[in-house]
């Protein structure tokens, strides 16, 4: 019952596929139009929103140029409040540290809750291998995993899904889960959200493991914060005997003077809310109530390597409030699923080549193009991410990792290319020259197969008659 | 005050009217533009695609081109944006010094059409006249890259006997984005067709923006739809008076040469 | 300052010239659209709009089948009361007639009002080319000529100028015409329209002669009858000492009490009002009173041979309401010019071929099948001609035209492709082989010359893997 | 009764799933439908671009197959129309009695599938579920040569989880008409470009209508502008239940091989 990311096409032929299916069209189309909207109402509430998103941005920039230190002092806190802190190289090591906590209790199922990061490591899929059931209990979740689906949004991970699907979804895949759909359910929203009220409940009552990501780290005091809409987050982290929370070494903020910061942008950023209607905190082990083991995975999973990044480390500033995706004309078209990462959109696009590196795979380099760097998504970031100068600076990553070496054809045709064009703009002669052959070719481009993305719906401007060079030259200026 | 156009590569090749529209104008109000031979391209694409080695010869160009300039005006956000914001990360990695400097005069003295107009010039009625429907499509390197906000529309609101029409989702990205358009076609060709399809409900009979590679993507849409409506560039219309209004010279539609034969 | 609908190419080529026209496309999506919806609201006033309507068809069609009778009673009221009463067998002949009065009067110039039926005969270009001007008085027939233009419209024939173009056309023209424009008249539709006024005045004046067509002439008491909106036809009708009136001879009601169900329907099918504001009527000479003189010419030029057609003489019954254009998609596309005549739109696209006869230009051939047959124009028709039926009968006309001889390359094809269709769809076996050479075809079609109009900006559906009529064999019909 | 099913040239070579969704709707309602392997084409596409003497071995096919039969169903409202109103002059011309006799009992017997649920059936609510947004475009010769009227709509309103929504300028032609997409490629376009333009103004996922020419063309030109709505036959929908709905089989985007090379 889960679905993975893993060899997922590259960006345009995925894109492809996800641009023909009308109910995930229609469904973002609706989706990111009203969050949209509704998150530019709340914005503009705000009268110190740019010097807050200044702020949000320095504190980050701040604390990841001294992560160490940051992270060192949460350690350091954590143990003092009675919490276990393990460090996490990779996604195996994370998984291996998660699953030996459950083997150690002996249970085979777990609750989940913030389950982002634990989807970039697998860690459903790794517990599985060890014959422990993970659940998801955020309702979005909930739908993608008994739909056997992947997560296509970082707020609403079922947008691509319907009421009547969600319905049948229930109605199929509950039982084999937990407690059974009801034979007469319909596709009332009120309704299918009772039904997973109660197939939650049990879910929450009965399991003795939880495992979260987390917001936010706070160094000074240890604490960490999940913030969420449902209050099943809140179930998860508070009724099981062990809590284990899976988190990224960039969620670290100093102080909660910072922490105010975020609290503020998130929301508004996000959900187009002024609050988030649930924010939990925890500070390791507080005797008598709540989780009384608590396990804190502090994760890297290449965001050492982002960090190292020049231009690119500004991505770590994210806090995955998803307004970049929601304003982004291209996410809007062809949804999460084709950025082939549980980070999706603009941010996806830019991360995940930064977490993973480029010059590897088809898919990973393919990402920095998945724009058309229209800078939307920069003007809305709460952390003010210069997303399009990122993916430029990816791009040439991308180039510069198949220069020499023996690039695909596509690719190899491109670099031909660049190199004719670099050695033609080097001379206003040369570009003279090419000008009158372009002229000529225009007629013949529409017979070429280079020709074909752009003819297959537009129509080509015809050559004009003489270039602007040649008329000036002719004319003086235009003066005789 | 020594003034130069960068017509821009698309512009020389396929838009030359662009830079007629630009000499016009300005001369119109007292500019005595030059245009410097030397000039080839901005180096975009070429940095947009990624291959930032391959965009130093164009840079040389540029700065070789209008170094002695105390003003480059150019019909295009997209390519002043790239003088202003993308030169100085290409002259670094060229680890040329003397290209940075070059670089560090010639950026910020690269002017937008309307930015030149409105702030360097003064002035918002250039006594153009141009009696039709017209939408606006703010492109977004001239939106976001530039910031030109409200100064084409000061500069369209004056124009004579010319009837502005709101266009829905204005801000919205067209989907040209240089090589996104080859690379992400599909998606490209989705972005765009949302665009033409609004300009379609504003019932304008042109559609003007400052970037005619921008155009030249809706354009080619509406013209392959069939759709009645036309691109012209800023430049052109604000060129245009009642002597000497454009000619027109709508998109080609390849003619199809197969009618007449049956089902 | 004439321009001329002769050599036009067949409408496909000029309605592609027309669809890039993006005035001609603004104004005739306003004009059409505005003019649809008004009618669309008085005809929904009438309660009897239908029973109207068959009344209207049956007084036209009772009139046509004894349409000698009514003439010869309309030319014997008409010489009783002091009008001369003329016979044209074509254009020629009408012309020479219109020409000979002018001359026996010796006059330069005439003033002309309801000239769709002079411009169908070319009487302005032979006045001119014995010397004499004549000056379109409706204002857009005014403009049109000023221009050097061609009507577009039946009832707007200026639909596609703006404000701006009309006030350029005054400036520049109307001095050589007569009295000029003011040198500073701006583009203010009620300065334009004084400037018109004043320039037409001056004329309707000086001028000794009037030529105008008619909408009616009621064959029991002589009366011919023009309906306007401006005045100006009354003006010409009742200044000038002589009066010659160009009439179809399917112009023809016989009674007064016919005429009034003609001019109920036709205001409302034409310009969308109640009645409208100018209805003149004149009886031969009334002494003292108007023209002294008065001739009618009654007109032939191609009528009798659309009577001759079983199938399209019901295209007679029309009252030139121009309903029919209002609401054609096509004719909204692509304007009045690209169907080459001064009877645009559906009731062209059937009048033209009738009145010429096809098999003999490209141009007219090209005409019926200038028409989705969406039936849109049968729907408002106010005399119920049912232009669809009529324009498939005139295809087959085309057709039948060119069977024998040699047809043009693209004819060549058709047909053979239309004799090959023939046999297959003779028989469901032979359909069944070309069904799978169709499945076969599909990909290659898009390579292939016959696919490019098609493919040209649609995409073409993949070819299923098995047709209904392999799967009914295949699996019994589904039962097994 | 004995029902025969009228599949359409069209249908039977490029879209069988309406065939089998009239097959899969009207047994659930309890008709028998067969379907006499003799039929071929109703003679539309000949008689409509003119060719009436062809159109005479395909009406002689037609009334063989269906002769029998009280009554003829068909998913097309275009071939209705044809057998309705054309299959006589076409018989008359042929001066062939026999023809002109046997096209006299079949003409009347045929039904346009909204008519036949409707008029003949009497039924309104199928028993179908599709939980989507869905648009209705009334085709002209269903609209205006049979006058189905509100037919359609009717029965879409029954089907649980649909929500229909209205469609702008609804009874404007599509431009398709058979030869016309050829003959006037530029303006059926144009038209259809408007249609697909109205359609995406719904929001709806799913344009229908009940004739798959028309779909052909308004769904080609949405393919082509990659606009994420799909065109179905009404009968396909009706025929969609929960514990069968239908299988998504979208106009294929025919795909571009040459991505990736760059400018």
């Amino acid at each position: 019952m889960t679905a993975t990311f893993v060899g997922m096409p590259p960006f345009p032929t995925a894109a492809r596929a996800a641009l023909e299916d009308t109910q995930l069209r229609h469904n973002l189309a609706h989706a990111t139009g009203t969050i949209r909207d509704k998150r530019a109402r709340v914005v503009a509430e705000v009268e110190d929103w740019e010097d807050l998103r200044t702020a949000g941005a320095a504190i980050k920039d701040a604390t990841l140029a001294n992560l160490e230190q940051h992270l060192v002092q949460l350690e350091a806190r954590l143990l003092e409040q009675g919490a276990v802190v393990h460090w996490a190289r990779d996604a195996a090591e994370a998984n291996r540290i998660v699953a030996g906590i459950a083997k150690s209790h002996a249970v085979d199922e777990v609750v989940k809750v913030k389950s982002m990061v634990t989807q970039e490591i697998g860690l459903n899929e790794a517990l599985a291998l060890e014959g422990i059931a993970a659940w998801e209990t955020d309702l979005a979740e909930l739908i993608v995993q008994l739909g056997d689906d992947l997560p296509s949004h970082i707020l609403v991970p079922a947008i691509h899904r319907n009421r009547a699907e969600i319905r049948q979804i229930f109605l199929e895949r509950m039982a084999a889960a937990g407690r059974p759909a009801p034979t007469d359910l319909t596709d009332d929203p009120a309704e299918l959200a009772s039904t997973a009220r109660l197939h939650l409940r049990e879910k929450f009552l009965r399991a003795r493991m939880a495992v979260s990501g987390a917001n936010f780290a706070v160094a000074e005091t240890g604490t960490l914060v999940v913030v969420e809409s449902e209050g099943n987050g809140r179930m998860c982290l508070t009724l099981p005997e062990v809590l284990v929370s899976v988190v990224g070494i960039e969620k670290v903020v100093p102080t909660f003077a910072d922490l105010d910061v975020f609290l503020r942008l998130l929301p508004r950023s996000s959900t187009g809310e002024r609050m988030n209607p649930y924010t939990s905190t925890w500070t390791g082990v507080t005797p008598g109530d709540g989780p009384q083991e608590v396990h804190v995975v502090l994760l890297d999973n290449g965001r050492t390597r982002a960090l190292a990044d020049e231009v690119g480390r500004q991505a770590l500033r994210c806090i995955r409030c998803s307004a970049c995706l929601n304003v982004c004309p291209v996410y809007e078209r062809v949804g999460g699923h084709a950025y082939g990462s549980v980070y999706p959109g603009p941010i996806g696009a830019i991360l995940n080549p930064l977490m993973h590196g480029v010059g590897e795979d088809a898919q990973t380099d393919s990402l920095p193009y998945a724009s058309s760097l229209c800078g939307a998504c920069y003007e809305v970031c709460p952390v003010k991410i210069d997303i399009p100068s990122v993916l430029v600076d990816l791009r040439a990553q991308v180039v510069d990792a198949h220069r020499g070496g023996v690039p695909p054809v596509t690719h190899l045709a491109e670099a031909v290319a660049m190199k004719g064009v670099a050695a033609t703009f080097g001379s206003s002669r040369r570009l003279g020259f090419a000008e009158r052959l372009v002229r000529l070719g225009t007629g013949v481009a529409q017979r070429l197969p280079v020709a074909t993305p752009w003819t297959n719906a537009r129509d080509v401007p015809k050559g004009p008659p003489e270039s602007f060079r040649a008329w000036w030259k002719r004319t003086d200026g235009g003066r005789r | 005050m020594r003034v130069a156009l960068q017509v821009t590569c698309i512009n020389d090749a396929l838009f030359p009217d662009t830079g007629k529209a630009m000499v016009t104008l300005l001369r119109r109000l007292g500019v005595d533009v030059e245009f410097p031979a030397g000039q080839t391209c901005c180096g975009q694409p070429m940095v947009n695609t990624g291959y930032l080695d391959e965009a130093v010869p164009a840079l040389r160009s540029f700065v070789d081109a209008f170094g002695g300039y105390d003003a480059i005006v150019t019909p295009s956000g997209s390519c002043a944006g790239s003088a202003r914001h993308q030169h100085q990360i290409v002259a670094r990695r060229s680890g040329d010094a003397g290209l940075v400097a070059a670089v560090e005069k010639t950026a910020p003295r690269v002017f937008e059409l309307t930015e030149f107009l409105v702030d360097q010039l003064g002035v918002t009625d250039v006594g153009a006249s141009f009696p039709h429907a017209v939408t606006y499509h703010p492109t977004c390197h001239s939106l976001r890259m530039l910031g030109v906000g409200d100064r084409p529309r000061m500069l369209l609101e004056q124009v004579r006997g010319l009837r502005l029409v709101d266009l829905p989702a204005a801000e919205e990205c067209c989907g040209f984005g240089g090589t996104f358009a080859m690379k992400n076609a599909d998606t490209s060709i989705a972005m765009g067709s949302d665009k033409a399809r609004h300009v379609r409900e504003t019932g304008a009979e042109i559609l003007v923006a400052g970037d005619n590679s921008c155009l030249m993507h809706i354009g080619g849409l509406l013209s392959r739809q069939r759709s009645g409506v036309r691109t012209m560039h800023l430049a052109e219309i604000l060129a245009s008076t009642e002597a000497a209004p454009p000619t027109v010279a709508p998109l080609s539609v390849e003619p199809v040469e197969t009618r007449g034969l049956a089902l």
